[in-house]
């Protein structure tokens, strides 16, 4: 099963059990232009898979509507670029509904907000802006980086009473991988996918995969590293992260998002808080994303990156500059 | 209250009374919070002390009352509403309790929102009010999805989307409008059109002929009230409702009437001139109603009495809210979510 | 190139044969955009692979050329013009060199944009081109800003502001509407209108009578035209430009056109019946514009010849930016900002 | 001079000096409604003090415009939480133009989005998001802490050839300060406000004059603490924080925004990834601010808050917990 397909069936089957489920957005009822809600409106009806105008920020504001009024609606936004229209109503409004009004209301919606570049789309496509919304207290952030995850987290977030931004991976949806039947993932739980010794690297997303090659590769050079998945950016698994990082002694965080002000800063900055061990950030420079292929792929964080990364920082002494 | 009808007090008078009473409430109410409210923010040259009871931003309605009694006289319980950062109208008639109303405004724990929210985001869910909103045009959006979520559930709720003269500029309303209509959604757009968008005339910063234009435009049928007479617009709000009862799609209602106060309690408004306040104040709203009632034979006394009642009920509110416990600072870190919430991590 | 004017070909002749010679060139440049950019992008359920010349999402105005040609036709180099996802032909249009453009869909330095921006964000400032965008609606502020700026500057220049259909139902659409009004500014709005928005059919999701009713509601002028007929673009085109340059304010020209290829490349639009697109190519705007010019006296070797010369220019852009060289990495760190640039940090 | 006042004067000076600029949005006629805008529409007309309608998208999106084609437009937002209603036109648009485009087009606008909790003003009206703009290529951004900066800031932001987000503070509006004739302040410069020895806090806006409270209070105490007034947020001074810190062997950051996410992870985590001293940061719980006092004052980071925590800082190992 792939990405968009196990996605498409933790839907399904959500609307299947429970009547308030509904999705909304742009193209759904073709099956989204990713076939990421492919055969749904034939289940269930234009009245729960429903075609919307161009219109972002209204699909978030009567997402929140819908939820503060019985329903529990799956919203998409095709990529998170687009949700940029869309931002007084996730944050002033979704996000800030519940504590502002005492509690009276609840927003249960799962917006979708595919992060990631997308090759040979340019600036106004590939951003990864996760971070953003781990600073927006009232939501919840997931990541998923496999079929199984996108199926298990997919139902968790449809599950949580609150707005979860749900960020699936812009070139993830033909990703192959076992979906074991009745998988669950919970957020907030990172997940180790690969075990190591000498240092702890922490990633999420396509990132995750580009990092497992890497540890095979430095594993050949003789240094073992550490993978985790970490699945749900809010809340994050700290308790995995500090575990495993106290037990290696080194942590690494590795993004596709810009590394300036990205989410490897919080977790960086917590671990050597927390720690004091040497820590390490592998993020993308703060530029645009260009759309030659060159200019791409300056952009990117690729495995090589992280196998260099790693190998240099396990022999080092753990502090880029000395202290004069 | 429900009306008591008496041979000395037709039917029409006695509508037009527990229309009046709805206001001579609202206006009591504000009141009280302007008086209570002094030295709460910085803003228009004002420096906050630390002594006001309410804070920050108070925007009153001053004057504009007809509007909220008016379209609520025609909504039920069960029907929904979504408003501005100038509520308290909206809220009062939709049948909130003015003394959870006004802890609120004190940030009481027990006010209608726990003391979280203030006047700028008071709510009462529970007679359907969705609550304030600080941001101009946003609660356009939440209306249109409450209302497209009471026709999926079969539920026969309305939605009252209640907005200024100056949220028909902001992209919301074209969404909304258009989203509305394309689902035949059970909405009554109402534009209270006060004249002002804060210190600007909204006139010149709106071009066609207006809200109503704008709303045809989008295919919505549309009506034009005069905003200050109580009657009008409840007559225009109860065909406009019934329409949309009857499965007619979101209907629109353009109120027009007059900001009396500053745009915050705040504000002077020196930047308008007196002349046009004063014209304005000729036909307030309840002064109309006053007069009505007076030719529809209703005693003087009679209206008397129905303001003394308001004023006694807002004194006790008023007493209530002082007396009331704020939140402990452990209260912050509740109804933010239910994952992932802690304090700072 | 000049037209030539002759006693064969009378001036209304030439005119034509010129709006002619533009959409050739347009349709002659996307076919070889399409033909190479095939492997290009993920979506639809194609897989992208590393072969295609033309990256990413590519977004083809196949059928509705004449909306370009006609509007462009009565714009000066020193006008301003901003434009969509589905950009090349009003690029084309505005005088944008071929080769540059075609060196950009390749991701050549020497592109128009250096490579750093591709078909969807195609832009020739020289020209007055002042960007592609790849978000619905964003470019109907910032035209309306480059015709308040040049208000503001005492310029002459207008600005041509082409957006399609979904975009009327974004928020930006009413304001940059309503700006333009309030402030007089000399835009032209142009709703090209291909009745699609992707995978959905516009008007199911667009409420009342469409967008030149909508602009009506905002007090802007505005009128519809067969978007195919490239003369009748041209002289509605004409008129409403005359009035801008007469200082008459903001006009809006509805075009009504037609989608004949999917959304982007890959899409092969299932989703639509093939009898709606067969009978749309029977109005195809070159086989209408080239009947025409059979009926004023044009032969068609004359046509044929333009046909020619703008697959020429076409296979000459194509070898051109074939042999152009990439971007080095390096240039990915250029023309961001100058304070605060760097790589990391 | 007071805050309001001196930025108003920068303004009113670049307006003389060039034609180009021009200031626009809701209620500049009137002098904004903090006085930020005095007398402006008076001294410029009304063709460049512009009153714009509530439509916050296109006040940006027209400003970009405007920027692209010959003008040098300071855009009055407000409250940063307005913003929120223009987020596609700062960050798809304004951010990403010059870039996008190959350099054919430059976007000098400054776009002012003040910060900070606005007392009483609650959810809505009080988020200090700097670390978003932050994370966006193409954007500097900038928090002056007292009038003399706000004039000297304006000044330079309105010099520079690409778009500022300016975040005024939404409490600093009547603080009175001495502003220095010709007085200039650079883009990505701190300041140094008060030397010490023993920790180094960095800080920036309001909370500036919170950490000097602090660092007089720690003074009788015996702890000595530097403080750095950050002033730019992007670029920031690196090289200020980092040899201070170095200095110091302990870092401190603190801001009003919420600490998740914050900026202040950022600069923890470079001073830990390049130097390996200890760091703490104190920023805002993760929750939305409040109405009532009480709850307010729990979102708040106070000077009190800066004491205890450089105390105890001071007097520990610099790790939180122990590696077991
Ligand atoms: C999106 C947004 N922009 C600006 C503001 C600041 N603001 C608060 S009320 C107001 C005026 C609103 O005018 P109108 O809609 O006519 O409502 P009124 O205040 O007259 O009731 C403004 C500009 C805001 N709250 N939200
Ligand atoms: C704000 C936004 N929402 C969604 C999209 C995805 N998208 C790209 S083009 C398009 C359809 C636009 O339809 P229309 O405006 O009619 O232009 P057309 O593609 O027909 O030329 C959509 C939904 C986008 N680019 N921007
Ligand atoms: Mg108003
Ligand atoms: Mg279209």
């Amino acid at each position: 099963m792939n990405y968009a397909q196990a996605a498409c069936q933790a839907l399904a089957e959500a609307m299947r059990a429970d009547a308030r489920v509904v999705a909304l957005g742009e193209d759904v009822g073709r099956g989204g232009i990713f076939g990421q809600y492919r055969g749904l409106q034939q289940e269930f009806g234009a009245a729960r898979v429903i075609d919307t105008p161009i219109s972002e920020a209204t699909i978030i504001g009567a997402a929140v509507g819908m939820a503060l009024t019985g329903l529990r609606p799956v919203v998409e936004m095709r990529v998170v670029d687009f949700a940029l229209c869309a931002i007084d109503e996730i944050v002033n409004q979704a996000a800030k509904n519940r504590y502002m009004f005492g509690g009276q209301g609840r927003v249960p919606l799962v917006a979708r907000l595919p992060i990631g570049i997308w090759s040979g789309s340019a600036a106004q496509h590939s951003q990864s802006l996760e971070a953003w919304f781990a600073h927006i207290p009232g939501l919840v952030v997931v990541a998923p980086a496999t079929p199984a995850d996108n199926y298990g987290l997919l139902a968790a977030a449809i599950q949580c009473g609150d707005p979860v931004i749900y960020m699936e991976h812009k070139e993830l949806w033909g990703l192959e991988g076992e979906v074991p039947p009745q998988h669950t993932a919970a957020l907030g739980k990172a997940r180790l996918a690969r075990p190591g010794t000498d240092l702890t690297l922490v990633t999420w997303s396509k990132l995750v995969h580009g990092a497992l090659a890497a540890a095979g590769e430095a594993a050949q050079q003789g240094v073992s590293v550490e993978v985790i998945d970490l699945r749900s950016i809010w809340p994050w698994d700290r308790d995995m992260v500090l575990a495993s990082a106290a037990r290696t002694g080194r942590l690494m965080v590795a993004h596709e998002a810009v590394q300036a002000a990205g989410f490897g800063a919080e977790i960086a900055a917590t671990v050597a808080e927390e720690l004091g061990i040497p820590v390490r950030r592998a993020g993308a420079p703060r530029i645009p994303v260009g759309y030659a292929r060159t200019l791409e792929d300056a952009a990117r964080v690729s495995a090589e990156n992280l196998l260099q990364a790693s190998i240099q920082f396990v022999s080092s002494d753990g502090r880029k500059r000395s202290i004069a | 209250m429900p009306a008591n009808i008496s041979a000395a007090n037709p039917p029409h008078a006695e509508h037009l009374l527990s229309l009046y009473r709805t206001m001579a409430r609202i206006r009591a109410f504000e009141n009280a919070a302007e008086e209570t409210s002094r030295g709460g923010v910085a803003v228009f040259g004002a420096t906050a002390d630390a002594t006001a009871l309410v804070r920050g931003p108070l925007h009153l309605s001053t004057g504009q009352e007809a509007v909220a009694a008016g379209v609520c006289a025609n909504l039920e319980r069960s029907d929904y509403l979504t408003s501005t950062h100038r509520g308290h109208g909206h809220t009062l008639a939709k049948g909130a309790d003015s003394t959870a109303m006004m802890c609120e405004l004190f940030g009481r724990a027990g006010g209608t929102n726990k003391g979280k929210g203030g006047s700028m985001h008071i709510a009462d869910f529970v007679v359907g009010m969705l609550g304030a909103n600080g941001v101009v045009a946003a609660g356009i959006p939440i209306a249109v999805g409450a209302a497209h979520s009471a026709k999926i559930r079969g539920s026969s709720s309305i939605v009252a989307c209640f907005f200024g003269d100056g949220a028909i500029n902001r992209g919301p309303f074209l969404e909304g409008l258009n989203w509305a209509k394309i689902f035949e959604l059970p909405v009554l757009f109402v534009c209270e059109d006060n004249r002002y968008s804060a210190t600007t005339a909204t006139d010149a910063m709106t071009a066609g002929e207006g809200a109503a234009a704008r709303a045809r435009g989008i295919g919505l049928p549309a009506e034009t009230v005069d905003g200050n007479d109580v009657l009008a617009v409840d007559a225009a709000a109860r065909e406009l409702v019934a329409r949309i009862r009857a499965g007619g799609g979101p209907q629109f209602l353009h109120a027009l009437t007059y900001r009396v106060k500053g745009h915050v309690s705040v504000d002077a408004a020196a930047y308008r001139n007196q002349g046009e306040v004063e014209s304005a104040l000729e036909s307030d709203p309840l002064k109309l109603a006053s007069r009505r009632l007076a030719a529809f034979g209703v005693s003087a006394a009679r209206v008397a009495e129905v303001d003394a009642e308001a004023r006694t009920e807002i004194e006790a509110a008023l007493a209530a809210a002082r007396a009331a416990r704020s939140p402990e600072s452990a209260e912050a870190y509740a109804d933010v979510q239910d994952t992932g919430a802690g304090q700072w991590h």
